[in-house]
């Protein structure tokens, strides 16, 4: 075999290869987004006409299906659909700020208070009934029954056992008589009382202006003792797969990481409901999909809404630079911010100046572009984002500004060598992030800012998502020294969600810890329990903003995301899709399905 | 292609004695010489050096070529490397192979991408060298039991899928994780393949008279196994040496491409390709794919090339 | 023969018990490994249970985890808990799901075995095929054009040339669709639609490897006095070569078998590639998602194909050459 | 004995093209084969003897090798044959047998079969007559329960019962010529014996030619009639057995019958051929055995000897004078006794 030949045969290959793939267009220098589709683009009907079936791919399963356990976005999109509550959002509504003004659901109105906010009380609607339970069957006594005041109260009293293990009971232990319940001193909560089948009060050892927020939760809805009791009773409680249904949908048939049917719930009835159009007969959610397999399905229009399957990395950019395919990307701010945190208890992070050296040093242009660029939303300068109220915009508080805000490497380095005195850092830090994509270079582009800066023994670990969370962040003994894959959403629209879970000392547990930088500041927890008790309104906006600014400057996170919500959908197979707060999502119960599907 | 006179006859060489007279007068050849004669005349095989070489070269002039070009290994070109989107930038100016999704420049990491596969591979290969050679000639002399639990053991690991418990293992932080964890691994699902072969050619020296003979003087066992038969095995360790390096690339780039070989900011071809996947669908930065996997397709098909003409070469038999 | 079959399969147990002891020890035994508690984290923090304990795991519920799969009792006690219920078939319930994991393993198995048998189809017949023409027609230029197109095979790694050819054909020309896989029950065109590609990406390789084997040995065959009896005997060159062929495919027989049991273990890197729902996906979540259950399951699965397939292969040799008895 | 002539090979030459230059494996070789005669071949290894039996039944393949001469057959010269007649003849009037009965028959099909198969080939039978002719020939052979041994398989057969199957399958079609190609070299003493004797009766009772091939004079004297001595693809010495063994006039032939121990000659010291086989390439000028012939003179490096009857009563092919020779051998022979005693 002439070997000549066989190096030109093989030459051949190599520029065959590189003609058919050097004809392909390079990436767009833009990046503009212009024209991109908000809900301002969208006309809501409510005459569109019911039936056919909601095909949503979704990455992750719901944590569990049990309302009071639930802590997760996915399940309360779930819940939304399945699980009703006293007082909801308001469905149909494509202003943000309006979506807060919640409407009553299986309440005759909204919560009736006493001028403190001590006292809330609610009249229960008539013929508000019990559906079907997880898999279609009914059940005996309560299936088809109305709802009463002591399906409310059982609820709270399962939020405090033990067995159900809920989501967020911190929000519902200011109930006069919670703590005593819970801790096993008094066989019921004191504070909930019934007054008949219709009525319920609800009085609270501290004011809450935002009490009906609380109530729009899935832990606030009913429970009837006859469907839940038994299983509550085991060790751990498997209610989880027994949920009764009192939304227009019940769950037809649930394969964890696999599957999730919802069926229509003939018990409901839509003139008691408001909020909920419920025009798809069926839905049909496809999980444990790839992400970029997800997009791919949605973009041939084989599914109709990406759940949290969204467009990222090269995807992203093809999404927005194609016309017909940046009309079906729905961008709405998320309520949501991204950070990286220094941990207060490890050095030399304890120290003010070099946390706000590291502040100055990381390039979060970069992590932003890494991310996705700008249509993933503004670079974050503050703690509070966007859509809430406390919140600081850019223009008007930047404390660690750089140009373009791409980091200041020389000040940044001047600040930290003088705040430890030498010329670079020797001790081993741990740098934890995530390996799923955009993570994993996140990851390497915050590394690479340490080192610059002068961290010379990086001790870095990528656990796959959302590992990084529950091994490391959320356990204090693993002494992560930073994380660059941490991120926190608002679970209402009250900054109270933000600051008090993550910045206040009281709340740094020993595991499942939320305040991973560890910050006990007690004037950043007089702040935040000032703007808490303040009341609703003008006064409570500034304390927030207050406790926002302070927050900010102890620099214990470095910020870089207001997080967009990129939602794709099929603008084929379905109409009325507006972006949905609450959920950082769509309203999915108000989607209407083409007829021609 | 080497030719013998049995190409002519369709049947075998003349029966009763060797091939007919070999060239100008029969001269006896030292078993090198043949070789060499044969090797040289191998074209493929040379093409196969050379590739070899040339990624060698290659692998010991990364630093060279990063001080000319002028690009750290690690170093992220934020501003020119990636696009809006975040998107690697293609070839330009000074980066002639172009960035990678961090804005890094390809040409560089895919040099030192040379350097981890090479290092891995061979010191892989040298690990399953030694424990196939030791533990195939220890099973096909002694035999007997020795020999069953060796083949047995043998089969154990060749029925363990080596990707599979390859991740498993990485994901812990054994031998401290990192470059000796690969090899660990590849070695440690590598050896039985030379030991088998190995164990086969034992068992059929062992029956040599070289060997009876030896044993009739009262030579040890050890002195037999090592002195006697080892020698007699550099060929095929030689041949299925060289044969085995690719696999062992092919294997650790696997590892690399599966997220738990070589970790970053060090450079490695299967990493490199494992970053580019969500792009390749989408028909964007064919460079960021095309440089490492030539780069792997190169060397392994050195070795390869290396590895056929070394066997014909040696040991002839096989018609090429 | 009996007895010769039965001495296998009880070696197959023996295996399959090693199989599952190199788990436990990966997972119990070595550092790091995630069944075993956090080094200073206390008593229940093994990364296992805190991962299923979800978004916020409670002290608590993290303990009253570990209890519930028994991962505070010592190793031995657990291993033999899982060969008892393997025994009666249960594989355990996925750390992940909380799904039995035989399930989980057969709702894939479909999508790992249309890739395997078709891309093997695919290698065997057209590897052995090329492999006999250059070996007839030795020095032509097709033997040397096959013999170049298996160099490259042998040498082009599996991922890259998936990449390649995705990056052409769903990248630029837009004929094959990297994320439309579809069970063949559900939509028969579609799944071939989908298939194809990714058979021939596995095939590739293989096809080359058989077709340098066959090559090599109906070369050697060729050589042997017994076809040049066949020759002498005056037989037509159709029916020597039909005497070549018989020995020279035996090897190939058994080799197709191990082969193909090692691929129904599931091909790792071209589903993952192409987004194929098999086995092999399916056992890689698993150990990211450190799913210890699914990751035993996935593996025995895999080692058990091999098994069955070795004793299949051994079987068939015996039955091919009359030499091999059953020893 | 005017037997007719079954094969007469007329200035063949067969030569094969090497990288390392041409191979002239049989440079000029004539003689003749009767029917009824087992006409002994004899030579080193090298010599051309078996390529010039290999290009007969055309198992040369001749894209590659340059083959020039006639191999008169029956009157035919069966190198103008396309392969499709030669096919024909092959197996059915022109049969051989090889050396190594182990590797000769194909070790997947049964011994049966096999034979059948070789009937099939020319003759068009239904199979079950067929395996009963085939059953048959294995008795004639000499195997012992034939319709058992029909259903083994070659490796359950011994080396001297394959070698009595081969016989019997190349006796399939009475073929008029057997070319036996070293039948006994594989095999031990005791068989080879029976081996012989079996082709010696097979050649009486069918009456055929028999070419026996043979580095191993003993055979030759026991069976042959006519031997043909050959050296580096020429002939030597062509005649009967008494000419050539009793009064051999080629130093080459004198060589041999040194290099053999003899029953009858107990106590003679054996002496070796000096040198060895020259390379087929680059052939010895003259008379290929000059370099290694003790009694050469300047004219025998010029031209090739022609074989020819100097005078000694048979052709052979050295310029040595008739006189000459016949001192010589008469002296080698006296030193060679002498020195034994």
């Amino acid at each position: 075999m002439k070997s000549s030949r066989l190096i030109k045969l093989f030459a051949l290959l190599t520029v065959l290869m590189l003609v058919a793939a050097a004809c392909g267009g390079g990436g767009s220098e833009t990046g503009d987004t212009g024209d991109k589709r908000t809900n301002e683009d969208v006309t809501v009907s409510d005459e569109l006409n019911p039936g056919g079936t909601l095909r949503i791919a979704g990455v992750s399963d719901v944590d569990y299906m049990d309302p009071a356990s639930q802590y997760y976005t996915v399940s309360f999109f779930l819940s939304r659909g399945v699980f009703r509550t006293l007082v909801t959002y308001p469905g149909n509504v494509t202003d943000l700020a309006a979506q807060n003004e919640l409407v009553p659901d299986l309440a005759e109105s909204t919560g009736q208070s006493n001028e403190d906010f001590t006292e809330w009380s609610y009249t229960i609607k008539d013929g508000v009934t019990y559906g079907l339970k997880l898999g279609g069957e009914e059940v005996a006594g309560v299936t088809g029954e109305e709802i009463v005041c002591d399906d409310f109260v059982y609820a709270f009293e399962r939020i405090f056992t033990a067995s159900v293990g809920a989501g967020y009971p911190f929000y519902y232990d200011i109930i006069e008589g919670a703590k005593e319940f819970q801790a096993g001193d008094a066989d019921s909560i004191s504070g909930i009382t019934c007054d008949g089948d219709k009525s319920i009060t609800f009085s609270l050892s501290e004011p809450a202006g935002d009490w009906d927020f609380r109530m729009a939760m899935p832990a606030a809805s009913p429970v009837p003792r006859a469907a839940a009791e038994k299983y509550d009773k085991k060790e751990d409680s498997d209610y989880d797969r027994h949920v009764v249904a009192t939304g227009p949908y019940y769950i037809a048939e649930w394969t964890p990481g696999e599957q999730i049917t919802l069926e229509r719930n003939e018990y409901w009835d839509a003139e008691t409901d408001e909020a909920r159009l419920a025009y798809p007969d069926t839905v049909d959610w496809k999980l444990g999909f790839d992400n970029d397999v997800g997009v791919q399905k949605i973009q041939d229009n084989e599914y109709d809404l990406g759940l949290d399957v969204s467009p990222q990395g090269p995807a992203l950019e093809e999404w927005v630079t194609t016309p017909e395919l940046n009309e079906r990307l729905l961008q709405e701010p998320s309520g949501c911010t991204r950070y990286l945190f220094l941990n207060t208890t490890i050095e030399p992070f304890d120290n003010q100046a070099v946390r706000e050296a590291v502040n100055l040093a990381i390039d979060r242009e970069n992590i932003k572009r890494v991310f996705g660029g700008p249509t993933t939303g503004p670079i974050a300068t503050s703690i509070v984002p966007p859509g809430i109220d406390g919140h600081l915009p850019s223009e008007e508080f930047n404390p660690f500004e750089t140009e373009n805000m791409a980091g200041d490497m020389e000040t940044a380095k001047q600040m930290f060598q003088e705040a430890i005195g030498a010329e670079t850092w020797d001790e081993p830090i741990k740098l934890i992030g995530a390996s799923d994509p955009p993570h994993d270079r996140i990851f390497e582009s915050v590394r690479s800012d340490l080192e610059e800066l002068g961290f010379t023994n990086i001790q870095g670990k990528t656990p796959k998502f959302p590992n990084q969370y529950t091994q490391f962040y959320s356990v204090p003994s693993s002494e992560t020294a930073v994380g660059s894959s941490a991120g926190w959403c608002k679970d209402y629209q009250s900054a109270f969600t933000f600051l008090d879970p993550l910045f206040h000392g009281d709340n740094i547990l020993e595991s499942g810890n939320q305040n991973y930088a560890e910050l006990n500041d007690p004037e950043m927890n007089r702040l935040i329990d000032e703007a808490a008790a303040s009341p609703l309104g003008e006064e409570q906006t500034a304390a927030w903003e207050a406790a926002n600014r302070y927050a900010t400057e102890t620099g214990v996170w470095i910020p870089w995301s207001w997080d967009n919500d990129l939602i794709a959908y099929s603008s084929e197979n379905i109409t009325n899709v507006y972006y949905f707060g609450f959920h950082s999502q769509v309203d999915w119960v108000n989607i209407a399905i083409n007829s021609e599907q | 292609m080497a030719q013998s006179a049995s190409d002519f006859l369709q049947g075998p060489s003349q029966p009763g004695g060797g091939p007919e007279a070999e060239g100008p007068g029969v001269v006896a050849r030292t078993p090198r010489q043949l070789f060499w004669r044969r090797f040289k005349e191998d074209r493929l095989a040379l093409f196969g050096g050379f590739l070899v070489v040339f990624m060698i070269t290659v692998a010991l002039a990364a630093p060279v070529v990063e001080s000319i070009v002028g690009h750290p290994y690690d170093e992220q070109y934020r501003d020119i490397g990636t696009n809006a989107f975040g998107s690697p930038n293609p070839p330009t100016g000074s980066f002639i192979f172009g960035f990678d999704d961090l804005g890094r420049d390809i040409l560089v990491r895919t040099m030192y991408g040379a350097r981890v596969s090479l290092t891995i591979a061979i010191v892989a290969t040298g690990v399953e060298l030694v424990i196939g050679v030791f533990l195939g000639i220890l099973a096909g002399f002694m035999r007997g039991w020795v020999d069953t639990i060796v083949s047995r053991f043998i089969d154990l690991i060749l029925s363990i899928p080596f990707l599979l418990l390859g991740i498993a293992l990485s994901v812990t932080d054994f031998l401290g994780g990192g470059e000796k964890l690969i090899i660990f691994i590849i070695a440690f699902f590598g050896w039985p393949y030379i030991a088998r072969i190995v164990r086969g050619q034992t068992l059929s020296l062992r029956e040599a008279q070289f060997v009876e003979a030896a044993y009739s003087v009262g030579a040890p066992t050890r002195w037999i196994m090592f002195r006697e038969i080892l020698p007699n095995l550099l060929a095929p360790i030689l041949i299925y040496g060289t044969l085995i390096i690719p696999q062992n690339i092919v294997g650790e780039a696997a590892l690399s491409f599966l997220g738990v070989g070589i970790q970053q900011p060090t450079a490695a071809w299967g990493q490199m390709l494992a970053a580019a996947t969500p792009y390749v669908a989408l028909g964007k930065a064919w460079w960021f794919m095309l440089y490492p996997g030539l780069a792997l397709f190169i060397t392994v098909l050195g070795f390869n090339l290396l590895g056929d003409g070394l066997r014909d070469a040696l040991d002839p038999k096989t018609g090429r | 023969m009996f007895q010769y079959i039965v001495r296998r399969l009880i070696w197959a147990v023996i295996m399959t018990l090693l199989v599952i002891s190199t788990v436990f020890v990966i997972f119990f035994v070595l550092p790091g490994g995630s069944g075993r508690n956090i080094e200073g984290a206390g008593k229940c923090s093994s990364p296992i249970a805190i991962m299923m304990a979800g978004r916020n795991p409670r002290p608590a519920l993290v303990c009253n985890i570990v209890k519930r799969l028994g991962l505070d009792k010592p190793v031995y006690v657990q291993y033999g808990r899982y060969v008892g219920n393997l025994l009666q078939g249960d594989m355990g319930y996925s750390y992940h799901s909380s799904e039995p994991v035989r399930d989980a393993i057969f709702r894939r198995l479909p999508a790992t075995a249309s890739l395997a048998i078709g891309a093997s189809f695919i290698w065997l017949v057209f590897g052995v095929a090329i492999g006999i023409v250059s070996a007839l027609r030795r020095r032509s230029f097709m033997d040397r054009a096959s013999m170049f197109f298996a160099l490259v095979g042998v040498s082009l790694p599996t991922f890259f040339l998936g990449l390649v050819l995705v990056f052409l054909f769903d990248g630029r020309l837009n004929i094959y669709n990297v994320a439309s896989y579809q069970p063949i029950t559900s939509d028969p065109v579609a799944w071939l639609k989908s298939m194809w590609l990714p058979w021939i990406v596995l095939a590739y390789v293989s096809m080359a490897v058989y077709a340098r084997m066959v090559r090599g040995n109906l070369l050697e065959v060729m050589g042997e006095d017994y076809i040049r009896t066949a020759r002498a005997k005056g037989l037509r060159e159709k029916s020597v070569t039909r005497h070549a062929l018989r020995s020279a495919l035996t090897p190939v027989v058994t080799m197709y078998g191990l082969d193909l049991g090692i691929l129904l273990g599931g091909a790792v890197i071209t589903e993952s590639i192409f987004n194929i729902p098999g086995i092999g996906s399916l056992a890689v979540d698993a150990i990211s998602n450190q799913d210890l259950p699914t990751i035993l399951g996935t593996t025995l699965f895999a080692g058990v194909f091999v098994i069955i397939a070795n004793l299949v292969v051994d079987i068939a040799y015996a039955s091919l050459d009359p030499r091999v008895r059953y020893s | 004995m005017a037997q007719e002539v079954l094969l007469e090979v007329k200035d063949l030459h067969v030569h094969f093209p090497t990288a390392d230059g041409l191979v002239k494996a049989v440079d000029g070789l004539n003689f003749k084969v009767l029917r009824g005669e087992t006409f002994g071949i004899v030579g080193e290894s090298g010599s051309g003897k078996s390529v010039t039996n290999l290009t007969a039944l055309g198992l040369i393949k001749r894209e590659t090798a340059q083959i020039s001469g006639e191999i008169l057959f029956k009157g035919q010269d069966l190198l103008k044959l396309n392969s499709e007649e030669l096919r024909k003849v092959r197996g059915k009037e022109l049969a051989m047998i090889f050396q190594d009965p182990f590797a000769c028959l194909h070790p997947f099909y049964r011994v049966g079969d096999q034979l059948v198969e070789a009937i099939l080939c020319h003759e068009k039978m239904p199979k079950k007559q067929a395996a009963e002719r085939a059953t048959d020939l294995l008795a004639s052979v000499g195997i012992p329960h034939p319709k058992e041994r029909f259903r083994d398989y070659p490796h359950q057969y011994s080396g001297g019962m394959r070698q009595r199957a081969m016989i019997a399958m190349a006796l399939v079609h009475n073929p008029d010529l057997l070319i036996a190609d070293e039948p006994t070299t594989a095999l031990d003493v005791t068989v080879q014996a029976q081996i012989i004797e079996l082709i010696e009766k097979v050649k009486t009772e069918f009456n055929i030619g028999v070419i026996l091939i043979t580095h191993d004079l003993g055979v030759i004297a026991d069976v042959a009639q006519r031997v043909l001595v050959m050296y580096a693809g020429r002939g030597a010495e062509m005649g009967t057995i008494d000419e050539v063994f009793k009064s051999p006039l080629h130093p080459y032939t004198w060589g041999l019958l040194e290099s053999i121990p003899r029953v009858d000659s107990k106590g003679t010291r054996l002496v070796p051929i000096e040198g060895s086989p020259p390379s087929l390439i680059n052939k010895p000028a003259g008379c290929a055995f000059h370099p290694r012939c003790p009694h050469r003179f300047e004219k025998c490096d010029k031209e090739i000897p022609a074989m020819q009857d100097r005078g000694g009563g048979h052709p052979e092919a050295c310029y040595l004078s008739i006189e000459d020779k016949k001192r010589i051998w008469a002296e080698r022979e006296a030193r060679r006794t002498k020195a034994a005693s």
